[in-house]
């Protein structure tokens, strides 16, 4: 049912997914953090910014990936030449567009769980000497970890799922950025093509389905560390 | 009321024609999805699909009257680059030159329209060979042109129609119109019964209508094609 | 030595707080809702004043006119919170270690905390809690240690246990500690001086001997919390009955436990209504300890008491008895009389080595 | 700039959001409780069902509501049956599509916000008299308030955004399904219409920012009475 | 009544308590850890048993071997935790009123709440807190109160004052109370009954004046503890020196304070350390109390003290004295000799009309 290329696709989601995830997930943990825990000029617009992508219709999203990262454009061509990074119909494109597209989604996870975490005890970490940077590693961080995996778990099943963006990005190149999200909607420009749609489907799920499985047995692993359980 | 279901490629000239009428609204989306739509009881009265195959699943089910079906446009599959990057040659070696270590956009060619005519005319005059690793294919038209717009593909093939969206791109060479099955939209009425419909069909392919999609580089429709 | 002096609004309260202090401990004495807590946060410093200053053995950490507000961590305090505070992902052995691992040995059995080692916060009781972040106070080897009523969850032996430690602490190590507590026999224990607070202000404060037997300072701080605080010498001790004799200026009193090892200083509490007075030695009594005195002072209380300055040796004593009592002795100035200090009186809380 | 069927495709695309976020929230706070406090069989297959919207494409999504809430489908004749609701190409159609797609967003945001409470408070409550739904409705409901905001300008902006699913079941008709984002997928096909998009785009990003102020507000001043402000 | 037989392992710690308690309050006294926040819990039914029964004045709160256990709700009992569990969302007034208006005006008054009605519990101090959730819990009209410290975080002032009202509440209401302290002023003073528990274990329980009069029990309880409690009734004032009279079946008694009414009873502890025997009656001495006594026993503590019986009248008193005294003093049983108690040593919180 599920031919060479669908194995392929299924790879390389996975990976997409995945490097998506924890490549966005420092990032969304710190702009979660200064969106519940900081003061500063421009909180709203980035809090705004950090939401676009829900926003917009990811063919937009994905155009103005194009417009930002595109080898032509400033950003796309800096990075490609001081990093040797590029986006352009890589898989490391796809990753981008799936980590844009989850990023509004593990950011407000995190923050709603830094904003659960009591600050009393951020409070007596610092009076122990620690500096912000520690309290943040030692006290913060830990007691975020629900919201961590919840933001992360998120994230990963909108990786897994984002289409329009990626397509509109980095096209759809078999084995380098062809996900399975583009794989299902080629196959439904095709009459009859069901069965093998049915089949990525239940791909998707079942991966997603472990993800959220592997994330809710963390979270009450901690939980029950914390005497919650 | 008329309810259009049509290919979102012909957005702009069915506006044009749809505003000559109090009662037309048109929905635009892929002929893919109108065509699944429509088979699953969507209330359109007018299905017009830029794709042969799925029209052909919805006479099949039944779900638009056969004798209705119609062509209504025609389009020329063309190569577009970078505005100003000059003709091109449709040969190997001008391919291979034009697209360096760049990519060749088009759509999904085995799944979107565009995608399979562009499949069927590089095959036909033997450049698949040299492009078919070299393929970026997406699920529409416009990210074509946007993915060469942007300059992140050299070239791409797109209809004649969608050249002029941007003004980032130009056509650079088209593809002989033998080189793949005619490019058909073909127009079919629902059994909705709709009395108005026939109407708008006729002014369709009334001098005026197609005055209208001639503007906007839609060609006439063509001949039957010999079996 | 500690100098505080801060104004702040805090919704309809306003803290308006002045006291220096010099080493040792200070007692933050006051009714609930007084501003005590408030307080000590602006120490430590999670908490700006509106205005003033505060300096620490010459530290500055905060002044308003200067601008000058020294970020939290680097203030060194030790904060026992009046909720405990425990890091709830941590075990109680990684709590105390938090903020370092100073004396760790001593203050894990100190505070009996060597069976709660590997626990998560969450599977300890109350009183247990609030010992371990008194460890971890204790572990980060501060330079000022601040506590908020650290004691008033724990148990009579418990509380008996630790505060020798504490007192410890304060003699060697001479940090300076705020101690909040609304236990009398706890503040003056450790207390070199005590500071009353009522409605956000400080309404009395200086060397806890003297604020404790000013009477006008009785209603504030309760009628059992007064009484005279005087130094004595370990000068024996009768093993057969488990007494220990000290000695003092005024005299020698025996009092009950054996506590201290000879010739050690120590300090002692005779809370002001466990003395009694008599015109002559009484014979036949069940109290061991009867001093020859020479009344200083007789100062009239609100109620039904009177308190009575009592010269023993250099030393002065405090007796509360009854007005009726004192008219009935007729007590004057300069009388020479007997105080009887009942042993068991004298509680092991009461004194400190 | 915004044509008459611009401003009908933005009127529209608040109502479908509004009428999405607000269905939809009462039931994602029932789903957000039982994942977050209950166990029951079934729970994780549940939680598995919420999350699927997010990991399938949204053209499956879409697909899958023509499948079942069709005019010609048993659930979607059922309803137009015995409750005269119809969901197919109709404006409550787009609004069920945008609810599904925001569903998930929706309840990870409450349900973080309900493991955050103090299961003690609830405990208080219940040795005070009251009855698990008292309790729920007095004590955790107010005290999730911040993530049922969170919870919903997710759900807002993602029902704004919300494309595939959306065209794929409803369609794109002007003035009954035709969104912010399906008229700028129609947008795109037309030469020169780039200013009429980047309107859309532009109001798309002034209503999802007007939410999200509005939620911030909102659970600013609900911290600053709870004393954490 | 209370019946409460449990048993329950919660990780390496056992409980397994069983104690029967009459109306009026039990005092559940233990060292920290010792499982007493547990055992209520189990009353509350915010834990489950692994095993035992749970009868409160008639009703079947819990059973294991019938599987009963009624729902929280339903158990009516008013709880205050020891961590005050304010709602944080609700302002004081509507915290109190949670679970009901039960005497309204008069818990806001007794407990002095009137000021903080509109505030937010995050805007309080920790006794200020603490005050709510007591008052919140009596207005619930519960049918049994249980109180885990309730009064740990008051200052002694407050805390005299609001123990009347817990008094009155036993005494009229006869909702009967279960009341976790580590204070056994406030336990004497309150509670009919006392259990002792240690790691998990009761230890000690029955009647307050037997457990507290029994030598055995005071390491457990602390010296301090230790004293009879006695009726008596109000007979006399003297104003002018702000004196009260008490007449028990072994005399009068002078205490200081103007309280009560004529021939109002009362209760009275005596705490066996503030007990001063002689064998002559003194002369000349400002305790205004001497008793003729006769001495009932003479037990042996394990320390230096001698805990003697004194019948006084009907009532049994209670001395705590060195045994060196004891020794010089030659007591016997039978011997007729006198009980010396300073007026004000019996303080307020000693009181309980
Ligand atoms: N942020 C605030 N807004 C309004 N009032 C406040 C605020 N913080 C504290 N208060 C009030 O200030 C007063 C002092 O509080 P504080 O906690 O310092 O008292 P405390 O002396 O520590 O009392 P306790 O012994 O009960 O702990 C209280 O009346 C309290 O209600
Ligand atoms: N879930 C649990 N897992 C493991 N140990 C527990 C658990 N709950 C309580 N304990 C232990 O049970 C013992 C009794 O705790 P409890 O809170 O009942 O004590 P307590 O008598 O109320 O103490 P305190 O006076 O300090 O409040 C403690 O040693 C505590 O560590
Ligand atoms: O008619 Mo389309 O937009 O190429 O599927
Ligand atoms: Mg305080
Ligand atoms: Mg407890």
């Amino acid at each position: 049912m599920l031919g060479a290329e669908e194995m392929t696709a299924i790879w390389l989601s996975l990976r997409v997914a995945l490097v998506a995830t924890l490549v966005a997930l420092p990032l969304a943990i710190w702009i979660a953090y200064l969106l519940a825990r900081k003061t500063f000029p421009g909180k709203q617009l980035l809090n705004g910014v950090v939401h676009l992508p829900l926003v917009l219709p990811p063919v937009v999203t994905g155009y103005l990936l194009l417009v930002v990262f595109g080898t032509q454009a400033p950003v796309g061509r800096f990075l490609s030449e001081t990093m040797g990074v590029t986006f352009a119909f890589r898989w490391t494109g796809a990753a981008l567009a799936a980590g844009i597209m989850a990023f509004p989604l593990m950011v407000r996870a995190i923050r709603l769980g830094i904003e659960a975490v009591d600050p009393g005890l951020e409070e007596a970490a610092e009076t122990l000497g620690s500096t912000r940077t520690r309290v943040f590693r030692t006290i913060t961080l830990p007691l975020v970890l629900p919201g961590v995996f919840a933001g992360a778990v998120l994230g990963f099943a909108k990786a897994l799922g984002e289409f329009g963006a990626t397509i509109t990005f980095v096209a759809a190149i078999p084995g380098e950025t062809q996900t399975i999200p583009t794989a299902i909607y080629g196959l439904l420009q095709v009459p009859g093509s069901e069965p093998a749609v049915v089949g990525l489907v239940s791909v998707s799920i079942a991966l997603a389905m472990g993800a959220l499985l592997v994330s809710e047995w963390l979270a009450r692993r901690m939980a029950k560390k914390l005497g919650r359980a | 009321d008329v309810l259009v279901f049509a290919a979102a490629s012909l957005k702009g000239p069915l506006d044009e024609i749809a505003a000559q009428f109090d009662d037309v609204t048109v929905s635009y989306a892929g002929s893919g999805t109108i065509a699944r739509q429509v088979s699953l009881g969507a209330p359109a009265d007018v299905v017009i699909l830029a794709n042969a195959v799925w029209m052909e699943v919805l006479i099949e089910g039944r779900h638009v009257i056969p004798e209705s079906v119609k062509d209504v446009a025609s389009n020329r599959l063309i190569v577009i680059g970078a505005a100003g990057s000059g003709e091109l040659a449709l040969t190997e070696k001008a391919f291979v030159e034009r697209l360096g270590d760049g990519r060749l956009a088009v759509g999904l060619t085995d799944a979107v329209p565009a995608g399979i005519y562009a499949r069927a005319s590089l095959e036909a005059l033997g450049l698949w060979g040299a492009v078919s690793d070299r393929l970026a294919e997406v699920d529409n038209v416009r990210a074509v042109v946007a993915l060469v717009a942007r300059g992140q593909a050299p070239l791409g093939i797109t209809y004649r129609t969608d050249a002029d969206v941007s003004d980032a791109v130009e056509e650079v060479a088209a593809f002989p119109a033998e080189s793949h099955s005619p490019i058909r939209y073909t127009a079919a009425i629902t059994p909705s019964d709709n009395p108005d419909t026939a109407a708008f069909l006729q002014f369709l392919s009334s001098d005026e209508g197609q005055a209208h999609l001639t503007a906007a580089g839609f060609l006439p429709p063509q001949p039957e094609p010999i079996d | 030595m500690i100098e505080v002096t801060v104004k702040k609004a805090l919704g309809q309260f306003n803290l308006d707080a002045r006291f220096s202090a010099p080493q040792g401990v200070t007692a933050l004495f006051g009714p609930s809702g007084s501003g005590k807590t408030s307080l000590i946060n602006m120490i430590a410093g999670l908490n700006v004043p509106d205005s003033g200053r505060i300096d620490v053995d010459g530290t500055c950490l905060y002044d308003s006119t200067t601008g000058r507000s020294l970020p939290v961590r680097k203030r060194r305090v030790g904060y026992v919170f009046q909720e405990a505070r425990l890091f709830p992902h941590l075990t109680v052995l990684r709590n105390l270690r938090y903020g370092g691992t100073h004396d760790e040995a001593q203050v894990i059995k100190l505070l009996g905390l060597s069976d709660l080692r590997d626990r998560m916060p969450a599977n300890l009781s109350g009183g247990e809690r609030q010992r371990v972040a008194l460890g971890r106070a204790l572990m980060c080897d501060p330079q000022i240690l601040l506590m908020d009523e650290p004691l008033a969850a724990l148990d009579a032996p418990r509380k008996a246990e630790i505060l020798p430690y504490l007192a410890r602490l304060r003699d060697e190590v001479s940090v300076p500690i705020i101690y909040v507590s609304h236990d009398m026999s706890e503040v003056a224990q450790l207390a070199t001086t005590l500071v009353v607070m009522e409605s956000g202000r400080v309404v009395a404060s200086g060397p806890l001997a003297q604020v404790l037997s000013d009477p006008a300072i009785v209603p504030l701080v309760g009628v059992r919390s007064a009484g005279a605080v005087i130094n004595a010498t370990v000068s024996g001790r009768l093993l057969d009955d488990g007494l220990t004799e000290v000695a003092f200026s005024g005299g020698r009193l025996l009092l009950p436990g054996n506590f201290g090892s000879l010739g050690q200083k120590m300090r002692l509490r005779i809370p002001a209504q466990d003395v009694i007075l008599a015109r002559s030695r009484p014979e036949g009594i069940s109290a061991l300890n009867v001093l020859p005195v020479v009344v200083k002072a007789i100062e009239q209380g609100k109620g039904p008491g009177v308190a009575v300055r009592l010269q023993a040796g250099d030393d002065m004593l405090l007796a509360r008895i009854t007005k009726r009592s004192a008219g009935r002795m007729q007590l004057a100035r300069g009388q020479q009389i007997f105080a009887i200090i009942k042993a068991t009186a004298v509680g092991r809380e009461d004194i400190s080595l």
